[in-house]
C-alpha cells in the first residue's frame, strides 16, 4: 500500500503558476461572459483580453523581481521552472499579444472577431506558450505546445475564408507530424536517460559520457524535426508561406513572432548543453541550417510578388538568422537572440499591420492577391505618411541603422564575430545585403513607381481604426527611437539570460 | 518464453494492421484496421504492466476516437473507395524504409548505459493505478491540469469549427452586407 | 530467447515508419489522420516499454498525456476537415494547393 | 625696384581683366588700346628694371605670398629678377607690346576683338611669371598657362574645326611634355628638398649623377614640349591657324623659347650633366635641319617661317647644350625681333591677300606693299644672318661655339642649315614680293596695312638690324648668372676663313633662291612638275608622314581602344559580372521557388526527407564515433 | 552653442525636413534655402571658430548610446573633415537654390535636407558606429532622388547604387565589429570610439584582414576599379542635383574614411597593399579617362571622369606622407567643387535642351558665350590647370606618391594628359565649330537663378587655386598628427621606414633612380 504524501504548499511555490493562470481564468471568464450573454460586441473581448494581459504583464514583472532576488525557481513538484529565459520570454510573447489583440478592432468586420471564443482560445494559445517556456519538462513542453497549436490552428480557420481553411489543415498537418516526431525525440531521451526533464537528461547524458551516441543523435535529430517546424528551418519552413498567406495579416505577423520565441527558448534549453558537450554533429547540422535557412528563404522571398509571402519568406530567414545564436551559444549570442527578437517583434507587427490596415474585402481587378506589390505603387503620392511608415518598417527589417532591428542585427553578428564565427559573420552580413534588394523592392513600387489607375490611396486605409493607427503609430516610434531602449534592454536581458546559466 | 510469443504475435498483428490502414484503399478497413491495431497495442500494455494505460487506450481511442472517425466517416461519405493518385512511389517507399533501416540500425544494439536510476520508481506494493495515481497528481499534476486545458481547447475548436455559424462568412462579406445580416439577427431575437 | 527493450523500440519504430508511410502516400485527409495517431501510438508503446524496463513511471505518464494530445487533436482536425468539406465537398488534399511558391 | 616687378608683372594681368569684362560685347576699340598701354607700361618698368640691373645693381627677389606649403613643401609666390629673367622680360615685354598695337589693325573687323586682347595679355602675364618665377612651381604655373593662352588662341577661330582640332592639339602635346616636367619638378624636390632655384641648384652638385641625369632628361622633356622639338614637334606648324599676331607673339618670339629659357635657367644643372647637354644640342641640331628641310617646299607662307622657328630654336638648344648658355639666350633675343617681325609682315600680306597663305598666288607685291616688302626682306637677311645684322651676330656665334666646343659634325649640320635657312627665307620673299603679280589671276587688290601698323611694327626692325651691337654689354651683363665662356677661334686664319665662308655660302644660297624663283615664268604649281613627284618632294611635303603617323598609329588606336574599354570591358565585362551575380541569384530563386508546390503531400514528404537527411548524417556520425580507432587505422593504412 | 554646434549642424537640417511637411507645396523652396542657407552659415561659423593650429579633434560631443556595448554618441571635426562638412553645407545650398522647376519639389528639398543631415554626420562622427549609421543612412535618401527624379532607367539605377553600397558597408560593419571585439580583448571594454581605436596596435595579419574588410566598404563608396560600374548609372539617371550631390559629397565619404579609419588603424596593412591599391588607382585613372573619352553623353563624361580623379585622391592617399595626404584632402574638396560645377553646368544644358547627347550640340559658344566661358573654366580645372583648385590637389598627391613609387607615379601622370584630351574633346564637340541644330540657334545664355550657383562655385575654384592657404594649413596640421600616428603605430620594418616620422624631420630620401625605370 502506498503511504500518503504530504507536501506543504510553501514547497509548491504556486505562484509560479500566476502568469499561466491569469489568461486561463481570462479566457474561461470570456466563454461564462458569452455563455449568460452572447452577441455582446467584440470591442468588450479586446478589452477584457487586454485587460487580463495586463495583469499577465504585471505578474510578469513580479515574476522578474523576485528572479532578480532569489534567482531561478523551481515549482510544483519542480515542474515549472521559472527563470530567466522563461521570463524573458513570457515578456515578450505576452507583451506582442498585447500588441496584436487590438488589431481586432479593425475598420471591416471580419468573421474571426465575431466570436467571442476567438479570443478564449488566444488566451489559452497564449497560456499554452506561457507553460511551454516556463518548464524543462519535456511532457509539459509537449502539452503547452499542442494546447497553444491547437488554438492557434483554429484561429487561423476562424478567418473563414478558403485560404485560411487551407492553410489550418496544412499548418495541422504538418503539425501533427511534427508533434509525432517530438514524441519520438523525446522517447529516445527517455530509454536514454529515463527522464524526461532536461537538466537529469543532461545531468545523465554527462554521467554516461554520451556513451550512446547513436542514440542521442536519433534523439537529436527528431527534436532538431520538430523544432524546425516551428522555428521554420528550411527543410521544414515549408508550411510557412502558404500559412501566412492563407490566414489574415494581423495573425501572420502574430506567427511570426510569439510560437517562435516560445520555440526558441525551449531549443536554447535543449540543444545549448548538448552543443557545449562538444556534438560536432550538432555543431554542424546547425550551422547548416542557419546558413541554409537565411540564404534559401531570402533567395525565395525575391521572386515573390506579393508582399505578405515575401515577408513571410523574409521572418524565415530572420528565424534562420536567430537561430545562429543557439549554434554559438555565448551568453552575449543568447542575449543577442531575446534582444533581436524585441525588436524584430516591434518591426515585424508593425509591417503585418500596415498590411492588415490595408486589408480590402474584395480584391480590385488588377490585383491578383491581397497585398501584390504593385498595390502600394505610387503610395507616396497617395497616402504619403502611411508610404513613409511602410518603408521605415522595410528599412528597419532590412537592417538600415539606427532602427531597431539593426542593433539586433549588430549584436548577433558582433556575437558569432566574438566567438569566432568569422565566416558565419559574413554570411550573415551579406544575407542582409540579399535582403535589402526585396525590402527596397517594396520602397521603390511605393516610391517610384506610378500609382495603379483608379487606386486613390483610400485602400491603403480602407481597414484602419483609431485602435490600427495608434498600434502602427506605437511600432513606428518603436522602431525609430529603438537606440534609446536598447542599451537598458540589453543589460536586463543580458542580466537575465547571465543569471538564467545561459 | 510466454511474454515473447506474445510479443511476437501483438508486433506480428499491431504492424499487419497498421499497414492495412496505410496502405488500402477501402476507408472502412482503415477505420477497422486502425481500431483492431489500437488494441492490440494496448495489449503490449497490459504486457507491460501498464494496466491504467491499456484501459485508457482502449477507452481512448477505440471508444472515443474511433467513435468520432466514424462519424466523420460517415459525414464525409467517404465509405465507398477513395481513389489516390500517387506520385513518385519510389519516394514514400525509399524514405522509410530508410529510414527504417537507419533507426533499426541504430536501436538494434543495446544501449551501453544501462545504469538507469528511475526517478519515479514503480512501488511494488500498489497497484499500476494506484502508481500511476500518485505520480499523476503530485508532479505531473500541473500537465495534468493543462491537458484539461487542452481538451478544452480542442472542444471549443471543434465546436466553433464545426458550427452553423462558420457557414457564412463575414470576412468574404461586404460591409453593408455585415450590416443587413446583423439587423435581421437583432429581429429574431426581439421577436 | 529474452524479450529486450531493443525489441519494444525496434518494433515501434517500425510502427512509427509505417506511419510515416501512412502520412507521406495518404491524399484523403481523414485517412491522413489515422497515419498520425498511427505516429502517436507506435511512440506510445516505446514509452510503456521503457517505462517497464526501467520499472519508472515517467514513461507511462508521457505515453498517458500523447493520448490526450492524439484525442484533441483528433477534435480540431476533425473540426477543420468539416469546414473544408462544407465549402468544397471531398476532402481530398491535391485539391488545396491555391497558394504556392 | 619692387614696384616695378610688380607693374611689370601684373599690368599684363590687369589688361586681360580688363578686356575680359568685355569678352561678351561687340567690339570696342579702346579696350585694344588700354591693353596696348598696360603692355607698354610693363614694358617701360622692364626697362627699368634692365636699366637697373646693367648698373649692376642688385638682383630683385621678392617674395609676394606662399602659394603652397605642406609638410615640407613650401612654395610660395617668389619672384627674382635677374640678368636672365630680365632679358627675357625685356624680350617679352617689347614683342607683345609690339604686337597688340599690331593687333589693333589686324583685328580690325573680327567680332571677338575684345576677346582677342583678353587673351592676348593674358599670355603675357603667363610669359611674365614663366620667366619671372623663382621656383620651379611657379615656372610651372606660367608654363601651363601659357600654353592654356595659346589653347585659347589657337583657337580663336574657333567655328573652324582645323583651328580648334590644332589648339586641341597643341594643348595636349604640351601635356604630353608638361608631365616630364612635372616627374623632373618631383625629383628636384624629393631630392634637394626644395623647388626654389637657388636652394635646388645649390644642393645639386652634392646629388649622385643618376639622378641628376634624370632630373636632367625630365626637365629637358617639358621644354622639348614647349620649344616644339622633335618628336613633339607637329602641333607648332599646325598652330599657325591662330591669328597672325599670335603667331608671331607666342608661336616665334616667346613661348617657344620658354625650354630654352628652361635649360639656360637651369644651367647648373646642365653643367653636372655635359652628356645630356650633348643630347640636347644633337637633337636641337637635327631639329634644325629637319624644319629646315621642311620648310624648302612648303606652300603655307606662315608654315614656312614657323618651321624656320623651329630650326632657329634648334640653333639655341645646339648652344645651350653646349653650355653656351648665354649664346642660346642672346640669339633667343635676336631670332624674337627678327622673327616676329617675319610675321607680323606676313600678317599684313595674309590682310592684303585676303588670308591668302600660298606664296605662289602672290608675287610682286613689292609694289604695293613697299614697306612690308622691305621689312620682310630685312628680317629674313637678319634671319639668314648676313654682316652686320643681328643674325649674324648671335647664329654664326653658336657655329662657332659648335666648331670651338669640337663637334664638327654638329657644325657641319648646323652651318649646311644656315644655307637652307637663307634659301626658303628668300624663296619666300622672292615668291611674295618678286616676279609676276600672280595675285591678279585671283581679282585680289592688295593694299598696305594701316600705317601705325608698320610703326608699331618698326622698332622690331629697328632691333633686328642692330640688336648684334648690344652683345659685348649684354655678355658683361649676364655673365654674372650663367658661366662665362668665350668662345673665339683663336686662330685668326680659320677663324676669317669660316666666317666669311659661311657668309658667302648663305649667300649663294640667297642668289640661287632668287634665281629660282624671282623670274618671272613661276606658275602655281598644279602637281605636275617632275620636282613635285619626287618622292623626296613628297616626303618633305608631307612633314616626313609623321602627322599622318600620328594619327594613324596613335590618335586612331587611342580612340578605338577607349570604345573598346567602354563597349567591352566596362560594359561587358565589369559590370556584367556585378549583374550577373544579382541574376545568379535572382534565377535560383526562380528556379527553385517550385519546391513550395503547395501539395501538401508534397510538403509532408519534404519534412520526412530532411529528417531521413539528418537522419542519416546521424548514423554516419554515429556510425564514425563509434568506430573510431578502426577508420584511424584505416586511413592511417591509406596513408592520409 | 559652440560646444554642440556639430550636433546643432548634425540635426538642424533634419528637424528642418521634418518641419517641412507642414509647409505648403509652393513655398516650401524659399524655406529650404533658407534652412540651407542657415547651415552654411553655422558651417562657416564653425570655421571661424576652428583652431587651426590644434592638430587634435575640435568641438568634441560625448554621449552615450550603449555604453554596455561601448557604443556612444562622439562627435568631432579635424582639418580634415571640417571643410568637407563645409562644402556639404555649401552645396546643398547651391543646389537647393539652384533647383529648377521639379514635380513635387516638396519632397525633393525635405530629401534634401535629410541628405544632408547624413552627409555631415558621416563627417563628424567620431564613433564606428555612428559613423555607419549616417554612412548607411545616406544611402535612403540618394536612392530616393535618383529612384522617382531620375531618368528612364532610374529604378535600376538606384537599387543598384543602394544594393552595391549596402553590401559592401555590411561587410566593413562585420570589420568594425572585429575591431571593437580585439580592442575589447586587448582592453575589457568595449569600445567603438576610433580615437579609442587609433591607441590599438594590432598584429599584421589582424591588420590585412581588417584591412580587406574596410577596404571592400570603402572601395565600392569611393568607387575604385573594379567596383565603379554603379557610378555611370546613378550620375547618367540622377537629376542634376543627384549627381551634384554624389560627386561632390558622397563620394568623398569613401577617400575620407580611408583616411579617417584604413591608414591610422592599419598602418602595416597600408604600407602592404599599398601597392595594390596605387596599381588600382593608376588603373581607375587611365582606364575611366579613356572610357570617359568614348562616351557620348557629356554627363557620362564628367562622371566617369570624377571617377579618374577619385584615382588620384586615392593615389594620394596610399602616399602615407604629409604632402600626398593634404594633397589628396585638398583634392576631395576641389574635385567636390569643380565636379559639382560641372554637373550642374551639364544640368544648366540639360534644362534647355532635355539631351545629354555632345552630337545634339556644337557651336554652343557662339549663342551660349557666358555659358562656355564658365564651363571652360571648370573644364580647365578638372584638367588641373595651375591657379585652379584641382591642381593642387593633384599635384601634391602626386608628389606626395612619387616618394614612394617612381614608376607608378609616371603612370599616374598620365591623368594630366588623358583627362586633357576627353575634356578637351568633349568641349570642342559642344561649344566648337558652327551651330548645325535649329534648336540652339537660339538657346538663352545662363540665367540668374543658374548663375547663383555657378558664380561662388566659379570664385572658389580660382580663390583656392591661388590662395590655397586657409584650407591647407588646417589640413597639413590634422594630416602631419595622423601620418606622425601612423609611424609609432607601425610594426614592421617597411612601414617604419615607409611612413615618415615627422618628429626628426624627414631625411630627403637619396633613392637611386635606377628604381624608377
Amino acid at each position: 500500500m502506498l503511504e500518503p504524501v504530504n507536501v506543504s504548499l510553501e514547497s509548491l511555490n504556486l505562484m509560479t503558476l500566476a502568469p499561466m493562470l491569469i489568461p486561463i481564468i481570462g479566457a474561461l471568464l470570456i466563454l461564462v461572459i458569452d455563455i449568460f450573454k452572447s452577441n455582446l460586441d467584440k470591442t468588450l473581448y479586446v478589452m477584457l483580453s487586454l485587460l487580463f494581459l495586463l495583469m499577465d504583464f504585471g505578474s510578469l514583472v513580479d515574476a522578474s523581481g523576485i528572479f532578480v532576488q532569489d534567482g531561478t525557481i523551481m515549482g510544483v513538484f519542480d515542474v515549472m521552472l521559472i527563470d530567466g529565459l522563461a521570463i524573458l520570454s513570457q515578456f515578450i510573447i505576452v507583451g506582442a499579444s498585447m500588441l496584436f489583440i487590438p488589431l481586432a478592432l479593425s475598420h471591416d468586420r471580419f468573421h474571426e472577431f465575431s466570436y467571442p471564443e476567438f479570443f478564449a482560445l488566444f488566451l489559452f494559445m497564449i497560456s499554452g506558450f506561457q507553460f511551454m517556456v516556463a518548464t524543462d519538462n519535456l511532457i509539459l513542453v509537449f502539452v503547452g505546445l499542442e494546447t497553444s497549436s491547437l488554438a492557434l490552428y483554429t484561429l487561423i480557420a476562424m478567418h473563414n475564408r478558403d485560404k485560411s481553411f487551407e492553410a489550418a489543415i496544412k499548418y495541422f498537418t504538418m503539425g501533427a507530424l511534427a508533434a509525432g516526431f517530438y514524441s519520438f525525440g523525446a522517447m529516445v531521451f527517455y530509454a536514454l536517460t529515463g527522464s524526461v526533464e532536461i537538466n537529469q537528461i543532461a545531468t545523465v547524458l554527462a554521467a554516461n559520457g554520451y556513451a550512446d551516441i547513436g542514440y542521442v543523435l536519433v534523439a537529436v535529430t527528431f527534436m532538431l524535426a520538430s523544432f524546425g517546424f516551428k522555428l521554420s528551418i528550411v527543410p521544414f519552413h515549408i508550411w510557412a508561406p502558404d500559412v501566412y498567406e492563407g490566414s489574415s495579416s494581423a495573425m501572420a505577423g502574430y506567427m511570426s513572432i510569439v510560437p517562435k520565441i516560445a520555440a526558441f527558448v525551449v531549443a536554447m534549453r535543449l540543444f545549448e548543453f548538448l552543443i557545449h558537450s562538444g556534438i560536432i554533429w550538432l555543431e554542424v547540422v546547425l550551422y547548416i541550417f542557419v546558413v541554409v535557412t537565411m540564404t534559401a528563404a531570402n533567395i525565395w522571398a525575391l521572386v515573390q510578388s506579393d508582399v505578405k509571402r515575401m515577408l513571410a519568406y523574409s521572418s524565415i530567414s530572420h528565424a534562420g538568422f536567430v537561430m545562429a545564436a543557439i549554434l554559438i551559444g555565448t551568453t552575449q549570442s543568447n542575449s543577442a537572440l531575446f534582444l533581436y527578437w524585441i525588436l524584430f517583434s516591434f518591426t515585424n507587427l508593425g509591417s503585418f499591420s500596415m498590411l492588415w490596415m490595408s486589408r480590402q474585402k474584395h480584391l480590385p481587378v488588377h490585383q491578383t492577391s491581397d497585398h501584390s506589390y504593385d498595390k502600394f505603387a505610387g503610395m507616396i503620392k497617395t497616402a504619403p505618411v502611411a508610404a513613409v511608415i511602410m518603408a521605415l518598417f522595410m528599412l528597419s527589417l532590412a537592417g538600415l541603422p539606427p532602427f531597431a532591428l539593426f542593433w539586433g542585427k549588430l549584436y548577433m553578428i558582433s556575437s558569432a564575430v566574438t566567438s569566432g564565427y568569422t565566416i558565419l559573420a559574413l554570411v550573415m552580413a551579406l544575407n542582409s545585403a540579399i535582403a535589402g534588394y526585396y525590402y527596397i523592392k517594396l520602397v521603390v513600387y511605393m516610391f517610384m513607381k506610378e500609382p495603379v489607375l483608379g487606386n486613390d490611396g483610400h485602400v491603403y486605409v480602407s481597414n484602419a481604426t483609431l485602435a490600427l493607427k495608434s498600434i502602427i503609430g506605437f511600432a513606428a516610434i518603436g522602431t525609430i527611437f529603438a537606440f534609446v531602449a536598447v542599451n537598458p534592454l540589453l543589460e536586463f536581458i543580458t542580466a537575465f539570460v547571465y543569471n538564467s546559466g545561459y | 518464453m510466454f511474454e515473447a510469443i506474445a510479443f511476437y504475435l501483438f508486433a506480428f498483428l499491431t504492424i499487419a494492421m497498421f499497414y492495412i490502414t496505410v496502405t488500402t484503399s477501402q476507408a472502412l478497413y482503415a477505420l477497422t484496421a486502425l481500431a483492431a491495431g489500437m488494441i492490440f497495442i494496448s495489449a503490449f500494455f497490459f504486457i507491460l504492466g501498464a494496466d491504467f494505460l491499456g484501459a485508457v487506450q482502449i477507452i481512448v481511442y477505440t471508444g472515443a476516437v474511433m467513435a468520432i472517425y466514424a462519424f466523420g466517416m460517415m459525414f464525409f461519405d467517404t465509405t465507398r473507395d477513395v481513389k489516390e493518385k500517387q506520385g513518385n512511389k519510389f519516394i514514400i517507399v525509399g524514405l522509410s524504409t530508410f529510414a527504417a533501416i537507419l533507426v533499426v540500425l541504430i536501436f538494434a544494439v543495446p544501449m551501453i548505459s544501462t545504469n538507469m536510476t528511475a526517478f519515479y520508481p514503480v512501488v511494488e506494493a500498489a497497484g499500476n493505478t494506484q502508481n500511476v495515481g500518485m505520480v499523476l497528481f503530485t508532479k505531473y499534476l500541473i500537465p495534468f491540469e493543462v491537458a484539461a486545458v487542452m481538451l478544452l481547447v480542442a472542444m471549443v475548436a471543434g465546436i466553433v469549427l464545426a458550427g452553423k455559424k462558420m457557414d457564412l462568412s463575414l470576412t468574404l462579406m461586404s460591409g453593408d452586407e455585415v450590416e443587413e445580416m446583423k439587423k435581421n439577427q437583432d429581429k429574431r431575437i426581439i421577436s | 530467447m529474452e524479450i529486450g527493450l531493443n525489441h519494444y523500440l525496434v518494433l515501434s519504430t517500425i510502427l512509427f515508419t509505417i506511419g510515416l508511410v501512412g502520412v507521406m502516400r495518404r491524399k484523403n485527409l481523414l485517412l491522413l489522420f489515422f497515419a498520425t495517431e498511427i505516429l502517436l501510438n507506435s511512440v506510445n508503446i516505446a514509452f510503456a516499454a521503457i517505462s517497464h524496463y526501467y520499472g519508472d513511471l515517467t514513461g507511462q505518464m508521457f505515453a498517458f498525456f500523447v493520448i490526450a494530445i492524439a484525442a484533441s487533436e483528433v477534435a480540431v482536425g476533425l473540426g477543420l476537415l468539416i469546414v473544408w468539406f462544407k465549402r468544397h465537398g471531398n476532402i481530398n488534399l491535391d485539391t488545396m494547393s491555391s497558394m504556392r511558391g | 625696384m619692387e614696384k616695378y616687378l610688380y607693374i611689370a608683372l601684373f599690368a599684363p594681368l590687369v589688361s586681360s581683366l580688363f578686356g575680359a569684362l568685355f569678352t561678351a560685347t561687340p567690339k570696342k576699340q579702346f579696350v585694344g588700346i588700354i591693353a596696348s598701354l598696360l603692355i607698354f607700361l610693363a614694358f617701360l618698368s622692364s626697362t627699368v628694371l634692365l636699366v637697373h640691373i646693367l648698373n649692376g645693381g642688385e638682383v630683385v627677389h621678392v617674395e609676394m605670398m606662399t602659394w603652397m606649403a605642406t609638410g615640407d613643401l613650401y612654395i610660395p609666390f617668389g619672384f627674382v629678377v635677374d640678368q636672365v629673367s630680365v632679358t627675357m622680360m625685356m624680350v617679352v615685354t617689347l614683342v607683345s607690346t609690339v604686337v597688340h598695337i599690331y593687333s589693333i589693325g589686324y583685328m580690325d573687323h573680327d567680332a571677338g576683338f575684345n576677346r582677342f586682347f583678353s587673351w592676348l595679355s593674358a599670355f603675357v602675364f603667363s610669359m611674365m611669371v614663366l620667366v619671372m618665377s623663382d621656383n620651379f612651381a611657379g615656372l610651372f604655373i606660367g608654363w601651363e598657362g601659357v600654353g592654356l593662352c595659346s589653347w585659347g588662341l589657337i583657337g580663336f577661330w574657333f567655328h573652324k574645326e582645323v583651328a580648334t582640332w590644332a589648339a586641341n592639339e597643341a594643348f595636349i602635346m604640351n601635356r604630353i611634355a608638361d608631365l616630364g616636367m612635372l616627374i623632373g619638378i618631383f625629383l628636384v624636390y624629393w631630392n634637394t628638398g626644395t623647388l626654389q632655384y637657388d636652394g635646388a641648384f645649390a644642393a645639386m652638385p652634392s646629388l649622385d649623377t643618376a639622378t641628376l641625369t634624370w632630373i636632367g632628361i625630365f626637365l629637358f622633356i617639358g621644354a622639348m614640349g614647349k620649344s616644339a622639338q622633335f618628336p613633339l614637334h607637329t602641333w607648332l606648324a599646325d598652330a599657325m591657324e591662330g591669328p597672325t599676331p599670335v603667331s608671331a607673339l607666342i608661336h616665334a618670339a616667346t613661348m617657344v623659347t620658354a625650354g630654352v629659357y628652361l635649360v639656360v635657367r637651369s644651367n647648373e644643372l646642365y653643367d653636372l650633366i655635359p652628356n645630356v647637354g650633348l643630347f640636347i644640342a644633337s637633337l636641337g641640331a637635327f631639329v634644325a635641319m629637319f624644319a629646315a628641310s621642311m620648310a624648302l617646299v612648303n606652300r603655307d607662307m606662315k608654315r614656312i617661317i614657323a618651321y624656320s622657328t623651329l630650326s632657329q630654336l634648334g640653333y639655341m638648344f645646339v648652344a645651350a647644350g653646349l653650355g653656351a648658355y648665354w649664346v642660346a639666350l642672346f640669339h633667343l633675343m635676336a631670332h624674337a625681333f627678327f622673327k616676329a617681325l617675319l610675321f607680323l609682315g606676313a600678317g599684313n600680306v595674309m590682310h592684303a591677300m585676303h588670308d591668302e597663305l600660298d606664296p605662289f598666288k602672290m608675287g610682286g607685291l613689292k609694289k604695293p606693299m613697299k614697306w612690308t616688302f622691305i621689312m620682310m626682306t630685312l628680317a629674313s637677311v637678319a634671319l639668314a644672318g648676313i654682316y652686320p645684322f643681328a643674325g649674324f651676330f648671335s647664329k654664326d656665334l653658336i657655329l662657332e661655339v659648335a666648331f670651338v666646343e669640337n663637334h664638327y659634325i654638329i657644325y657641319t649640320v648646323l652651318l649646311l642649315t644656315a644655307g637652307l635657312t637663307a634659301f626658303y627665307s628668300f624663296r619666300l620673299i622672292a615668291l611674295i614680293f618678286h616676279g609676276e603679280e600672280r595675285y591678279k589671276l585671283f581679282g585680289i587688290d592688295p593694299h598696305e596695312a594701316y600705317k601705325f601698323m608698320l610703326v608699331g611694327m618698326s622698332p622690331l626692325l629697328l632691333l633686328a638690324i642692330i640688336a648684334g651691337s648690344f652683345k659685348l654689354s649684354y655678355f658683361e651683363m649676364v655673365t654674372n648668372v650663367l658661366p662665362e665662356l668665350e668662345y673665339h677661334i683663336h686662330h685668326p686664319v680659320i677663324f676669317w676663313t669660316i666666317t666669311i665662308g659661311t657668309q658667302l655660302f648663305v649667300i649663294a644660297a640667297i642668289i640661287f633662291a632668287y634665281k629660282k624663283y624671282a623670274n618671272a615664268n613661276i606658275k602655281v604649281p598644279d602637281g605636275t612638275s617632275a620636282m613635285e613627284n619626287s618622292i623626296a618632294y613628297k616626303v618633305l611635303k608631307n612633314q616626313y608622314y609623321i602627322p599622318y603617323a600620328y594619327e594613324e598609329y596613335i590618335v586612331k588606336p587611342y580612340r578605338e581602344l577607349s570604345t573598346v574599354f567602354w563597349q567591352h570591358v566596362d560594359l561587358k565585362i565589369v559590370d556584367a559580372t556585378v549583374d550577373g551575380i544579382a541574376n545568379i541569384v535572382y534565377s535560383t530563386g526562380e528556379k527553385t521557388r517550385d519546391m513550395q508546390s503547395g501539395n501538401l503531400s508534397t510538403m509532408l514528404r519534404w519534412m520526412v526527407a530532411g529528417t531521413v537527411g539528418l537522419l542519416s548524417l546521424a548514423v554516419v556520425f554515429g556510425l564514425a564515433v563509434r568506430h573510431s580507432d578502426e577508420i584511424v587505422t584505416i586511413l592511417s593504412g591509406l596513408g592520409v | 552653442m559652440l560646444d554642440h554646434i556639430l550636433s546643432v549642424l548634425i540635426f538642424f537640417p533634419a528637424l528642418a525636413a521634418v518641419f517641412g511637411f507642414m509647409i505648403q507645396k509652393e513655398s516650401i523652396r524659399a524655406y529650404g534655402i533658407i534652412v540651407a542657407l542657415i547651415e552654411f552659415i553655422l558651417s562657416l561659423w564653425l570655421w571661424f571658430a576652428f583652431d587651426s593650429n590644434v592638430s587634435g579633434m575640435q568641438f568634441m560631443e560625448q554621449l552615450p548610446i550603449v555604453p554596455s556595448f561601448g557604443i556612444n554618441y562622439i562627435l568631432g571635426v579635424d582639418g580634415v573633415s571640417l571643410f568637407i562638412i563645409i562644402l556639404a553645407a555649401f552645396f546643398t545650398m547651391i543646389g537647393i537654390a539652384s533647383l529648377t522647376e521639379t514635380p513635387n519639389e516638396k519632397n525633393m528639398i525635405i530629401t534634401l535636407l535629410f541628405l544632408q543631415m547624413t552627409m555631415i554626420g558621416v563627417f563628424a562622427a567620431l564613433d564606428g558606429i555612428v559613423f555607419y549609421i549616417f554612412w548607411e543612412l545616406s544611402l535612403v535618401p540618394m536612392l530616393y532622388l535618383i529612384g522617382a527624379w531620375g531618368g528612364p532607367l532610374r529604378v535600376y539605377a538606384s537599387v543598384k547604387f543602394f544594393l552595391y553600397t549596402f553590401a559592401g558597408s555590411l561587410v566593413m560593419l562585420v570589420g568594425m565589429l572585429f575591431m571593437a571585439y580585439f580592442f575589447y580583448q586587448a582592453t575589457g571594454v568595449w569600445s567603438f570610439a576610433i580615437l579609442d581605436w587609433y591607441r590599438l596596435i594590432l598584429p599584421e595579419n589582424f591588420q590585412l584582414w581588417l584591412f580587406a574588410a574596410f577596404f571592400i566598404g570603402f572601395a565600392i563608396k569611393v568607387p575604385m576599379f573594379p567596383f565603379h560600374t554603379w557610378l555611370p548609372y546613378a550620375h547618367g539617371q540622377a537629376p542634376t542635383i543627384g549627381s551634384v550631390i554624389l560627386a561632390a559629397i558622397l563620394l568623398k565619404m569613401g577617400t575620407y574614411a580611408f583616411i579617417r579609419f584604413s591608414l591610422p588603424l592599419f598602418p602595416d596593412a597600408s604600407v602592404y597593399f599599398m601597392y595594390p591599391v596605387a596599381i588600382l588607382a593608376i588603373i581607375m585613372i587611365i582606364y575611366t579617362a579613356m572610357v570617359a573619352y568614348a562616351q557620348k553623353d557629356i554627363k557620362q563624361v564628367v562622371a566617369y571622369s570624377s571617377v579618374s580623379h577619385m584615382g588620384v585622391i586615392i593615389l594620394g592617399t596610399f602616399a602615407m606622407n604629409v604632402e600626398g595626404i593634404t594633397g589628396s584632402v585638398f583634392l576631395m574638396i576641389a574635385h567636390g567643387v569643380v565636379s559639382g560645377a560641372l554637373f550642374l553646368l551639364v544640368g544648366v544644358i540639360y534644362d534647355r535642351r532635355h539631351t545629354k547627347m555632345m552630337d545634339q550640340f556644337g557651336g554652343i559658344a557662339h549663342v551660349m558665350p557666358r555659358y562656355a566661358t564658365i564651363f571652360g573654366i571648370m573644364m580647365m580645372a578638372s584638367v588641373g590647370m595651375p591657379l585652379t583648385i584641382n591642381f593642387v590637389g593633384e599635384f601634391l598627391s602626386l608628389l606626395g606618391f612619387y616618394q614612394q613609387s617612381h614608376t607608378l607615379t609616371i603612370l599616374a601622370g598620365i591623368a594630366i594628359i588623358v583627362g586633357a584630351i576627353y575634356m578637351l574633346a568633349a568641349y570642342k564637340k559642344m561649344f566648337f565649330g558652327t551651330v548645325t541644330i535649329e534648336e540652339n540657334k537660339n538657346l538663352p545664355d545662363v540665367n540668374k537663378r543658374e548663375l547663383v550657383a555657378l558664380i561662388p562655385l566659379t570664385i572658389i575654384t580660382i580663390w583656392l587655386g591661388v590662395y590655397p592657404k586657409p584650407v591647407l594649413e588646417p589640413i597639413n596640421n590634422s594630416v602631419e598628427s595622423i601620418v606622425q600616428l601612423m609611424h609609432n603605430k607601425a610594426t614592421t620594418e617597411e612601414a617604419k621606414e615607409r611612413i615618415p616620422n615627422l618628429l626628426e624631420g624627414v631625411e630627403i630620401s637619396r633613392t637611386p633612380m635606377q628604381e624608377a625605370n
